[in-house]
């Protein structure tokens, strides 16, 4: 990598981080509704998978999705106009939180119903197989949504259609409150893909570079006809499930304990020790970071709200 | 009697019985150790314990049906399904299994099954998570549901669900759990398939239930304002309708106006009025209106959400209407 | 125009289909090896190989999900539910991800999925397998919900659903593969959401489609010899309703029996008579009558089956409660 | 086991034969309607299961049911008239070949939406757990539909909440025309349990007495709190999937060769070589056992059919 793109994927994790951070006080004083499922914690996820993905690679993930956004390119004015619902958002305020996506950066959103999106993966991928053309698709979820049937259904259909995709569970130890032992059968989630007789590794997930070194070797064997792969991405949310979770579930010691690992702060380190960046390098993108977010608050709560024919437009393509 | 909220009443209910029967047992996700998405069975974990109180992983059709075969087994769960929207994952078991395993074997299964869940809109979860789909499952022979509108229905009609040998549907309302309401103190119980007039009057039926049950209150009190006084019948049980008092009232008012949340097509306010003109033809003034969601996946922007929903001017206008 | 089968009509539409445009493919339970469990696509395996004609596991989740996200990227899915009785193990990917996507993300995807599945009762497959729960699905906007009576009807609409940008469930009926009529050749396409007269008369409307427009048209002809005209009208589409024609009929008429197999609580009849007061209240003589199934989960034996199924008796009885 | 109880196996695998036979005759003649899937090579499976569980032992299948409808010990006049639809079957009519049931004797049914039913039996087996009842549940299910996402979210529960369940796959290789390879990841169905840490194993299922002899153990082990066991039964069905299957996706070949291993051959051979019985008695066996169906056949025949208010009974206990 170049030391440009270096510094754009630490500006890319703290634009999500900042733009997190508001979301959650524009949450607090009522501008955002609905839910608001923050990725603080898990950064380095998605921030290292897509940076490894070509433009022609297709990612889908679920409603904890502001991460994805913003790493596959869509703006911090859109992403935030669609959390204050307005008609300058990416999904023209239709979609809120949860369901961001662009299609013409690849980016098949955002879905709300927990592992409902992985057979969705599994027809991407199917679309690029049917044409030869040589893509992957990045299909992103949860722990909890590997107890669900549509999970098994996917990983098997992928593996008997030899399908180009890459299945990326986010380990972050809980499905809303509970943890992983309390739901599934197998504490070491790639096991499951075992059953599948796929092949699956587990990376650190607070580690970009781990996450991105990692991806790039898989993506490349898929891309070249390996079949599906899995891979289980150890991380934590810092924050609640979602906005007013009262977190009864873990101690603030755990939590502590993972904010020790910063994802950001790993790769700030990592920057400085190989001399890939100086202090003040990073401390200048971290400002403009912040430039970034606060004029996507100003964008969004300056933009227009959608038309009120909007109510009734996208429901079918012809009438 | 106590003035206490729905979501006490539902709460109450659910303890009163796991009290009451040894056999009765909540399931389902984030129930025990999160006290319930929507703090129903805050406690309930501690007081009752894992056996009684179970989380489950996120397995929607295993929730349904491993409640169904622990009802085969004459357990009474009350499997819990996070949102309706969630209750799509679980159709077939609700509708395949629960609904027919008492025919379909003779008579041999005794199936009592309460599955609770919420629905409703109104509060920007967007289009898969703010549904109102009660008539579809109200389609199906073989299924109760059952679907309250104020605290004591709610209490009454839990422990009818409970007790009641057959799987039921009982369906919350998301924005109804602050509703405060004079609730009758212990054994309670509403029976199951009852419509009730909640406000008696004289010019016009509405006819609803759930969340709408409260907006036609309001739209009912406004439109008094005005001189005009409408009865409202509250259904509480989609299936089965008791439309006794529904048909009671039109043959007074000679006007009814049917208020859903839900989308009209194929809807509640279809089929009450289908019955209105099947069972009193001779006393219809006006055609029956229909008040109901606009036919669109429900948006995330708050203004156009809300224009999506009925409210209480959608009311009077329809009131108005017919009258 | 040549004279052939349902089965052949809907084969060759696909067969068409899928020589015209590369981006057309089938996937579904036994579509290939098998040729079809209906025997709809026996040769397109041969014909059109594996990666076009594609078996899946029995995995309905995954047929719908996966054809869902290969639409998104342009090709034209048509996947087979090998009978509508198994679309609820589907149904989350149906109404939450097929009928929102469009919608949920401001216009940007675009969805041209066909569903191909099979309903309808009468060959004593008990009560999961027999079911018409047509008025479910078309309860979701987002969704269009066609189902042919005719065979030329399930050739040309078929094509239009393969063609239409909009996600499509096409619902066949397991008894009428055999049925016979005229079929144009090559590209006829029928739009979908127009309803149509099959039969001319001004005594009485009814309002059908699938399998119930045959047992109406045989009603009618026994009407006939009794001096009465039935008009029938054939919805063909339940997901956008066309009206028109109906409602035309019905200002003629001014009486009608809307026939459905279905359960008729929350159903197709109830939306349509909803909808003829609603829209030609003025013109009503008489209440519009239901034809429906009974109200059960139907049964494996035989006698009582065709008990619960609408049959050309009933139609007409209620056509004469109505004259 | 006694004499008695070698020559009860034999007598209930030559009954289901032959029902099953008299069955598609009536079925070609239209006085059976629906579908109607025989279990004609698979008998070992479900005899040698059901001979080896306690009555307070629950019983649970697919729609493949008229083995265990049997083995539990319905009787054939039940059975049979069931399957004509009349008021004197075990279902009163209403079910059909694909849902029997006895309740009293611990059998749950024929359930005939692929799958569906594996759920429920968690929910069985939860039952007694509930109740500290030392009692297992024994769920039948096919290969095709270990691909399903019921199959997943039971399997992953039964080992989350440690319930006494044994999930038995009958490996028939076939889910309608569809071969495992053709509809499964792995080939070796077994290897799913391994997705769940669950222990399993394979057994012969054309010889009944290996069958019951792994049956036993294993019953044992979940009894004692071992949690779900797996086992995977190679067994093969003779006819096609239900009747009318052109069975255009097999060699008539490969059913040969798998009919020289007829399970009630097998069997017969064993009990004369063993000494445990002569040919004789086994003659005399077969000779009960037809006695036996074709009593069921007229029983059925001259049973009445239920009467017309049937059809609105039964479909809630409270109106
Ligand atoms: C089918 C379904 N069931 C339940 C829910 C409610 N729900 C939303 S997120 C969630 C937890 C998901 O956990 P996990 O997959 O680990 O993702 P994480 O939230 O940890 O990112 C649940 C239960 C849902 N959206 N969909
Ligand atoms: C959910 C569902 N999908 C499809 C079907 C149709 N179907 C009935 S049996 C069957 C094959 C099942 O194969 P397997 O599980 O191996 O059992 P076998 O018939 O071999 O005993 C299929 C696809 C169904 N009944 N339910
Ligand atoms: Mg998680
Ligand atoms: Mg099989």
């Amino acid at each position: 990598m170049e030391k440009t793109e270096y510094l754009d994927l630490y500006h890319q994790m703290v634009v999500i981080r900042r733009l997190e951070e508001s979301a959650a006080e524009l949450y607090q004083s009522g501008k955002i509704g609905g839910f608001l499922h923050l990725y603080v914690g898990q950064e380095a996820v998605s921030t290292g998978l897509i940076s490894a993905r070509r433009p022609e690679d297709r990612v889908i993930t679920a409603y904890r999705d502001h991460g994805v956004a913003i790493n596959v390119g869509i703006s911090a004015n859109q992403v935030m106009a669609e959390l204050l619902g307005k008609a300058t958002g990416i999904s023209k305020g239709k979609g809120g939180s949860m369901h961001m996506a662009d299609v013409t950066k690849n980016f098949w959103g955002g879905h709300a119903i927990v592992g409902a999106h992985l057979p969705l993966a599994a027809g991407l991928a199917l679309g690029d197989a049917y044409r030869d053309q040589k893509a992957v698709t990045i299909c992103m979820f949860g722990d909890g949504a590997t107890n669900i049937g549509f999970f098994h259904e996917a990983l098997n259909l992928s593996k008997v259609w030899n399908l180009p995709v890459v299945w990326v569970c986010e380990n972050n130890k809980y499905g809303m409150g509970t943890t992983i032992d309390r739901a599934s059968a197998v504490s070491e989630i790639r096991r499951k893909a075992d059953g599948y007789e796929m092949k699956n590794q587990v990376v650190d997930g607070m580690d970009l570079l781990a996450v991105r070194e990692t991806a790039l070797q898989v993506f490349d064997e898929v891309r070249n006809g390996s079949g599906p792969q899995f891979l289980e991405i150890e991380t934590y949310r810092f924050r609640g499930h979602s906005m007013g979770d009262p977190e009864r579930y873990r101690q603030q010691e755990e939590v502590k304990q993972w904010q020790e690992n910063d994802p950001i702060g790993i790769y700030h380190q990592h920057l400085i020790k190989d001399g890939i960046a100086t202090e003040e390098e990073l401390q200048q993108v971290v400002k403009d970071a912040e430039a970034v977010v606060k004029a996507s608050v100003a964008f969004a709560e300056s933009s227009p709200e959608p038309a009120p024919e909007e109510l009734f437009t996208d429901i079918y393509m012809e009438e | 009697m106590a003035r206490i909220t729905m979501r006490e009443a539902i709460s109450q209910a659910l303890w009163e019985e796991m009290e009451r029967d040894p056999d009765v047992f909540i399931m389902g996700q984030e129930v025990g150790v999160w006290g319930g998405t929507y703090a129903v069975t805050k406690g309930f974990y501690d007081h009752f314990g894992p056996r009684r109180v179970r989380d489950t992983p996120i397995s929607e059709s295993a929730i349904v049906g491993a409640a169904i075969g622990s009802a085969l087994t004459g357990l009474r769960p009350v499997a819990e399904l996070m949102t309706i929207n969630f209750a799509f994952v679980a159709m077939d078991h609700i509708v395949n299994e629960a609904a027919k395993i008492h025919y379909m074997f003779g008579g041999q299964m005794v199936l009592p099954l309460v599955i609770r869940t919420v629905g409703g809109g109104g509060r920007q979860l967007g289009a898969t998570h703010s549904q109102t789909p009660d008539a579809i499952f109200a389609h199906f022979p073989g299924l109760k549901v059952v679907s309250p509108g104020t605290p004591a229905d709610a209490k009454g009609l839990l422990k009818a669900a409970i007790r009641s040998q057959d799987p039921v549907m009982f369906i919350e309302h998301a924005t109804l759990y602050q509703m405060r309401g004079e609730v009758p103190e212990g054994d309670y119980v509403v029976p199951i398939g009852k419509s009730i007039v909640q406000r008696p009057g004289r010019d016009v039926t509405i006819v609803t239930y759930s969340k709408m049950l409260e907006v036609s209150l309001k739209a009912a009190d406004k439109l008094s304002q005005e001189g005009i006084e409408a009865e409202i019948v509250d259904l509480r049980t989609l299936r089965p309708l008791g439309m006794e008092p529904v048909i009671e009232s039109f043959k007074k008012t000679n006007r009814a106006v049917v208020v859903e949340e839900g989308w009209p097509s194929y809807g509640i306010g279809a089929e009450i009025s289908s019955r209105i003109y099947e069972q009193a033809f001779d006393y219809v003034d006006a055609p029956v209106k229909r008040v109901a969601q606009k036919e669109v996946p429900l948006p995330y922007n708050r203004t156009l959400e809300q224009m999506a929903i009925p409210n209480a001017e959608d009311i009077i206008a329809a009131v108005k209407e017919v009258l």
